[in-house]
């Protein structure tokens, strides 16, 4: 018997004397008799910390992925993450506190969130970002929420080149929310937004991303004008990695910008904890979901950070509330906001440069290739290129995998093996869509494409 | 020195001094880096050569310019202004801050795990989806459900996806209800989530006994009725005896009921929420199964389902192989789609399972009975102390009140909670459930000793004991005085936004 | 509330109150645990049966008995009772404070180094003795030595070590020397060492530039001394300028020069003892190499020498094979033997390895150029504030004095460092060296910024302002304030020894 | 140019020209210009951290060592580290902290410390522990130096059954203390004290093992009366982890107690930072080397800690100090002192006996092998078995690697191919010392016997 609770069994019978109590059991006497579980659960009795810890690294030596130098992105990418950035967002002070309820001893936290929001707000270009929300969908779920509800108007307008699983969570979420979504396909990697529409069709929201999870970098600009024209509000949803690089999407317009922190300072972690990023106008403040940080004085006059605007949130406005969200994604917040801080205004530039140049170095080497080629045309690309390969992109991953490689996402895992609005059921099943980051060397580019080269010949 | 930009002076780590801590961008001077990355020979083509100029970012994103030393001495300053687990007892009621062992930690940061890319293929992570199947097995025997998605980041994500379960179920069988019945008593997520499900929040009162009032109950309950959302214990500690009678009636009218799992610690191995009756059920594993809060969070919030809903559960849900090779992701025949980006809070998951198996059948109970035990105990200590709302056992939390104490002292419960801060605990949660005036809602846990506890309740004792005294009220309304900051004007913080460092006044 | 025994109570955490914290001998309850061990199947013999009733302890050794939760807890508040580089700037002098980059403990935790048995076969450690002599061939480059052992644990190992070769190396020349010269501003291990070495000390005084008096050193050296311990820079932060005179002197009558390293990072890249004449240096990788002092320890003092003394260094080292195949241990000729149980603090040689491969030739360089550039400027800007002992250009450090507060303010020295802590600085080294009266010695290291040496400077001004003043030395007198406690008495604990928890008044 | 250093161009002109100076190189103008490195350091230009983590990992790769299970101990074990002992031991506060000169802000370490002092001393029985010392060799030349300084007499009996290490680095510093080393042989693993003395061999010191480096449990009371006979002082090195079971040293009337503290926390770490443990009784304390931590109270009556007796060391004594000991081990130290809280009484008790039950499991499976035979025949053992096998240990060691454990450590190793007075010439070759700690499980010692019988076969 080895846990984690105090309790000895003197104490223990100390305290139920103290509550006039027999046994253990007699705690549950509310619970109806009938309903009690006989037996126990029905799980494996405790197992000591070491055994289950070699447990659980035996699974984790099972995935083989692991292993692979990794090629693969699609919302999802292996950057740097330094030492200095684990050491400090793992401090347990951080890790270990709840939500900043009662702010005189949760500064710390406070004021990281408010850096936090400071630097994603610069991103994007926008005045305000909130606390953090789950993941990219989810932020971009939340983005429609505010646009449907600052117009009235539940149709929405959602580029094909939104990554598909964001979609498809935008499209479950609809079903409770009553959204009316409308994709609008692309051509040749770029959205193409219809010139007139019916009436019915009228868009509260034009959702649209920058660069498209194709890795094509979108004409903003005409989305705005589509917005504009309808007046509906504009959500981009952007790499901000890839922002390094190009003008901010609040410069472009944007009413709201979402995209995927996981960039800054989180592992690949097989998917999550990842960290939703929210930014908005002040216009749009009050619709704001998730928590959002202020700054105020103490009764002293020190400067000092609040949780603010609540009004807005579940705890207080129950049903009318701007969103559901509570328990967020603090910590990745936090981690994002140290992962910033080690960047820097150069570091961020830096690496956004590295990645765009790595994706050109990989786009010129696979250009003597047979069987590979640019599943985009020249559409300019920061870090994600589309590919399209002579074999089924499955097999190619699998086999080039044998050379150590992660070969990328093939885009039937994405989009289905139909395809959807993105891409023609050809392109789901040659279609592989791959990144490169920062971390990629040379070496280790020309090892993948010569892969690559094996994979699709055979 | 507010403000002052010196990233070696640490007068605002607690331990020197009370200053407070300059922003990252105050400690900013052009030029200074810490970046360091990888030598990797790719050509070095500029930003020119590879975006277009309509495109390209003119100047570069204004970050904090800092070393690395400044940051490390920064972060860990803000961190020295930080209460947590670590440091002490968080008595919060409803959140469950229990400690988390620190193997969880090492157990998410193992390579194996963390740096695994979502979109490889089930042939290369194998791992994880046997990590995660056997979790969902081991989270359908604590629940008593038949199989869980894990997608939910959290336990509001978690009711919604449960909803929109609830959604697809009734319009499997060609009913469009619109009503989802909620106590009073209820999380605030609980209506939200209502309200993005696309139904109606139906409210029912407690009765005097702190549970579900029958009558009002059965009241409501009509073919309208797409289920009801309930905490068992409710979210006043107590365990909603009628659970068995609830179940029926809604049932009856063709509804389901969905269990807000957020209060699961309390009957782990006692009840399943199954056996109750309960027909989706999302589990907080951050409150339950010992993962660190972060501050706010990551959580994740698997939803768990009895088998008539797992073809309803969003997709594409890991599974064993029929051919009993390994593991595969499969579809939900009538799922209703994706929740999440990828498949969850996957390292969160992975801590929980940890959790689980350190502790077993045998621990897992041991955590119930020890959560209700301790709970039972502040409840009698503190009985003639503070008002008690409702006078019964409890489970693994307790609502006391401050309505006395304001109404003969002018000492409000937010005052308790401040003056709490000094006596060295965290404050437990105020105000809520919202059915009981001036709430305090406290939540010691299991893994607080006995010696903690009565160390809280002199705590309490003593805070109830001054603000009877002369010049107690005033006391009280001016604590916290030991901590960094005092009380914070947070009118001030919704009437004046500065939600970024750009927005206040003096850097416009 | 002292001594409570109270595990989840946060008053001893500066963030919440200035109590003390309990031990962990009161936070304990008989009957309480927290170890977990592995299941490991092998029978389960009882002690009777496995030691024989003589040897076999009656009862077990009395330690703590605590959860987990309350150990986590106990040392976090620990920790936040504690100073430390990372919280803010520590201008320690002699002591080299910079900031010890995070990557090193992830070096130093890779398993691959950290999970290594020592007697391990060479065969199955070739990565530990690759590293090792890569490292070795780094030292001797900065040293401008031929060869180096890594077996002292510290600086203070690494000069018993050097004067053992150097006995070694006068007994292989059939002589006997008896003494060893040192400057009377040497640190206190340098004659410590001295007489473990089994050699008498003959002091040299300093001349009023700071440096070795020449004419004193000519006077003291004959044929019975074995050779001279220097630092230099020496412990005032100034450069030895005559030391190509000094050392040819000592050479002259066959006397070796220890260079004491612990100065090293004022000359990076700059000088190399080697050039300067020295013939045996030890370094302090725990100062010059960035690893982490741990509150007082571990640290580590590899020992280079010249050709004519490899030799005699101690055994067994790591080397490349003749054949080109990797590595072996071999031992010197004449080794002196063994100075460590293994191979000496393997895991902090790893740290400075990787320091230095990160900053490179380009990077030391550096290093010296902004410790010295920042020690300098600090020394411009107090020059008026408080004594200048020698008003030279400086190096690393500066030693001022507060000789003149002491006279006309009877503020000490030791007031002027328990004010800084109020400032939210750490003190610099006090009262020494002691060739200099009310000796400040201020050693800012050049990770700290020109922000954080404006602000320091800033604070002890106000400190020097604020002594002149009415009431002004009984606030210094009084200082710390702001700290978790106050001034010790320290004579106290001297007088009645309680040196464990068993022997305070209350436990007896 | 990557570093940590915060100057940035235009600073360093700001403050090069508030000093007058022209450029840096000026900064070094005491230096002697012949002097002066020409050209730079001869290493290579900097590199970044990542490529600098990747060499270094490459190199821990090397060490095929890691991945062998550990039947090797001599002075360093493989004990369970849990996961909280590492986090609460490597808090950035303790790991950056100096020396606790500043008391008022340095009670995190001085109480742990104070902590570690009171443990240890329990576990030897004495009242007194000092705050580390280097290793546990050199916490037995200090306890020698001590030994000889209270007694006047340099002449010191070592048992035989020390640590060779150790014995051989109390040998290199006796060249400079002169202290006169007699070393008194084993027989069937334990000491033989002399039983009459010449008149120049009366000892002032007495050392002897407990159990011995071959594992054996020494009679202590022996060694205490001829430590008795001559008024000489009685020095014990003592295993602290076989100490959970034995009784302690103290008890036996040990006046200083040694041992190597690596069993408390630290990982095996090729053999450093380790931690030496020194105990003696309260009439040597003046004597005492390295640092002590002392309760007192401050201004304000609060109870505190700080280092005491400080008259003994060199930073005031100089050439009179009683050790040139100042940077220790203290972080080790504070790591043994969370180590000992996790264990607690119980653990203690429990990682001892596992320890013994694992060794007699072994000792009893290699009862029907050929060709491996205890050293030390029937001597009782508590974690370390000394075996005689067929072929030269080495050669076993190299062997038994190939089946993934590490063997043991050949005898040869520690006391050299021609052995020394614990053991002959043969032993030397042949010998093999082997270790079990809790760690080992079942499966692990079948499989290790398994090949052992397989290397001394063929
Ligand atoms: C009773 C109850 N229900 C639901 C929730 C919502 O869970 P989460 O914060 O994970 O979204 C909480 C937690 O805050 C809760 O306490
Ligand atoms: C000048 C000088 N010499 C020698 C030493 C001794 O080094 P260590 O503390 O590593 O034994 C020190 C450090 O305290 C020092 O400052």
């Amino acid at each position: 018997m080895a846990d984690y609770l105090p309790h000895t069994s003197e104490e223990i019978a100390t305290m139920l004397a103290f509550l006039g109590l027999d046994d253990l059991d007699d705690l549950f006497s509310s619970v109806p008799a009938a309903l009690r579980l006989a037996g126990g659960l029905d799980l494996a009795p405790g197992e000591p910390e070491p055994d289950v810890f070699a447990h659980v690294a035996e699974l984790a030596r099972a995935n083989a992925a692991r292993e692979l130098v990794c090629f693969a992105g699609a919302g999802a990418y292996d950057h740097e993450v330094p030492p200095v950035v684990r050491a400090l967002a793992g401090r347990s002070e951080f890790v270990t506190a709840y939500t900043p309820y009662q702010p005189e001893v949760a500064q710390g936290v406070l004021q990281a969130v408010f850096e936090y929001q400071t630097m994603v707000a610069r991103l994007a270009g926008l005045p305000v970002a909130n606390a953090s929300l789950y993941d990219g969908a989810g932020a971009l779920v939340e983005a429609v929420n505010l646009g449907v509800g600052a117009t009235g108007r539940q149709r929405v307008w959602v580029s094909a080149g939104i990554h598909p699983h964001w979609r498809r969570c935008l499209a479950t979420f609809s079903e409770g929310s009553g959204h009316d979504l409308r994709m609008v396909p692309l051509e040749e990697g770029r959205t193409v937004w219809p010139d007139d529409t019916a009436a019915g069709d009228v868009p509260g929201v034009v959702v649209v991303g920058y660069p498209n999870y194709l890795g094509c970098i979108e004409d903003v600009a005409a989305a705005r004008r589509v917005a504009d024209a309808h007046g509906a509000l504009l959500v981009v949803a952007a790499d901000p990695v890839a922002a390094g690089l190009l003008r901010s999407a609040g410069e472009w317009g944007a009413d709201v910008v979402v995209g995927e922190g996981q960039v800054f300072g989180t592992s690949l972690s097989f998917g999550g904890p990842y960290l939703g990023l929210f930014c908005c106008t002040l216009e749009q403040v009050r619709r704001l979901p998730g928590r959002l940080v202020g700054e105020t004085v103490d009764v002293e006059g020190r400067r000092a950070y609040v949780t603010t605007l609540r009004a807005r949130e579940q705890d207080i406005r129950r049903e009318k509330a701007t969103s559901n969200v509570c328990t967020n994604q603090t910590l990745m917040a936090v981690t994002a906001a140290v992962q910033l801080g080690w960047l820097g205004t150069s570091g961020l530039a830096e690496v956004a440069l590295r990645c765009a140049r790595g994706t050109r170095y990989l786009r010129e080497s696979l250009g003597g290739l047979d069987g590979v080629v640019p599943l985009t045309g020249d559409v300019p690309v920061v870090r994600e290129l589309a590919l399209r390969t002579a074999v089924p992109a499955r097999t190619v991953v699998e086999r080039v995998a044998t050379e150590g490689f992660l070969a990328g996402v093939a885009l039937a895992d994405l989009a289905g093996e139909e395809g959807d609005g993105s891409i023609g059921p050809d392109d789901a099943v040659h279609g592989l869509l791959v990144s490169v980051t920062e971390r990629r060397t040379r070496a280790e580019i020309d090892g993948y494409v010569a892969a690559l080269d094996k994979a699709v010949r055979s | 020195m507010s403000g002052a930009a010196a990233g070696g002076m640490a007068r605002s780590a607690p331990l020197m001094g009370r200053d407070t801590e300059p922003t990252i961008f105050e400690l900013s001077e052009p030029g200074r880096r810490c970046w360091q990355l990888r030598t990797t020979g790719v050509p070095a083509w500029s930003a020119e050569e590879l975006v277009p100029a309509e495109h390209r970012r003119t100047r570069p994103v204004p970050l904090a310019e800092v070393s690395e030393r400044d940051l490390v001495g920064h972060m860990t300053r803000l961190s020295h202004r930080q209460f947590s687990v670590d440091l002490g007892a968080y008595p919060l009621g409803s959140c469950t801050m229990k400690y988390n062992p620190k193997v969880c930690d090492e157990v998410a940061s193992l390579p194996g795990l963390a740096d695994v890319h979502p979109a490889a293929p089930a042939s290369m992570t194998q791992g994880w989806l046997a990590l995660l199947v056997e979790l969902e097995e081991a989270l359908c025997a604590v629940t008593g459900m038949a199989g869980a998605t894990f997608q939910p980041a959290a336990g509001a994500a978690g009711e919604l996806t449960g909803l929109l379960v609830m959604r697809a179920y009734h319009g499997a069988n060609g009913e469009e209800r619109r009503r989802v019945v909620i106590p009073d008593s209820a999380h605030g997520t609980n209506p939200a989530s209502v309200s993005l499900g696309g139904y109606e929040v139906t409210t029912v009162p407690s009765d005097d006994r702190g549970c579900v009032d029958m009558a009002a109950l059965r009241a409501v309950l009509d073919r309208d009725v797409a289920g009801i959302m309930l905490t068992n214990p409710n979210t006043l500690g107590l365990f909603e005896e009628g659970i068995e009678e609830i179940a029926g009636c809604v049932h009856d009218v063709g509804g389901l009921l969905y269990y807000d799992g957020a209060n699961l610690n309390a009957i782990l191995g006692v009840v399943r929420p199954g056996d109750m009756g309960f027909d989706i059920v999302h589990l907080n594993l951050h409150k339950t199964f010992a993962t660190p809060h972060g501050g706010g969070g990551p959580g994740a919030g698997p939803v768990a389902v009895s088998s008539q809903l797992v073809d309803f559960l969003p997709g594409p849900r890991p599974v064993r192989r029929a051919d009993g090779q390994g593991y595969e992701w499969l579809w939900p025949a009538r799922s209703i789609g994706r929740v999440h980006s990828w498949h969850g809070n996957a390292l969160v998951l992975a801590r929980a399972l940890a959790y689980i198996r350190v502790h077993g059948a045998d621990g897992l109970l041991r955590v119930a009975e020890r959560a209700v035990l301790n709970a039972n105990w502040l409840r009698t200590r503190l009985s003639g102390t503070f008002d008690v709302p409702f006078d019964r056992p409890c489970m693994h939390e307790v609502v006391l009140a401050a309505a006395t104490l304001r109404r003969k002292y002018g000492v409000r419960a937010l005052d308790v909670a401040k003056r709490l801060l000094e006596e060295g605990f965290h404050a437990p949660t105020v105000y809520f459930p919202l059915v009981v005036d001036e709430a305090l809602m406290i939540e010691p846990t299991e893994t607080e000793s006995l010696q903690t506890l009565e160390a809280l309740a002199g705590a309490f004792e003593r805070i109830a004991a001054e603000a009877s005294r002369e010049g107690g009220a005033a006391a009280a309304h001016a604590a916290p005085r030991t901590t960094p900051v005092g009380r914070l004007d947070e009118a001030r913080a919704a009437r004046h936004l500065v939600a970024t460092f750009d927005a206040r006044p003096s850097s416009a």
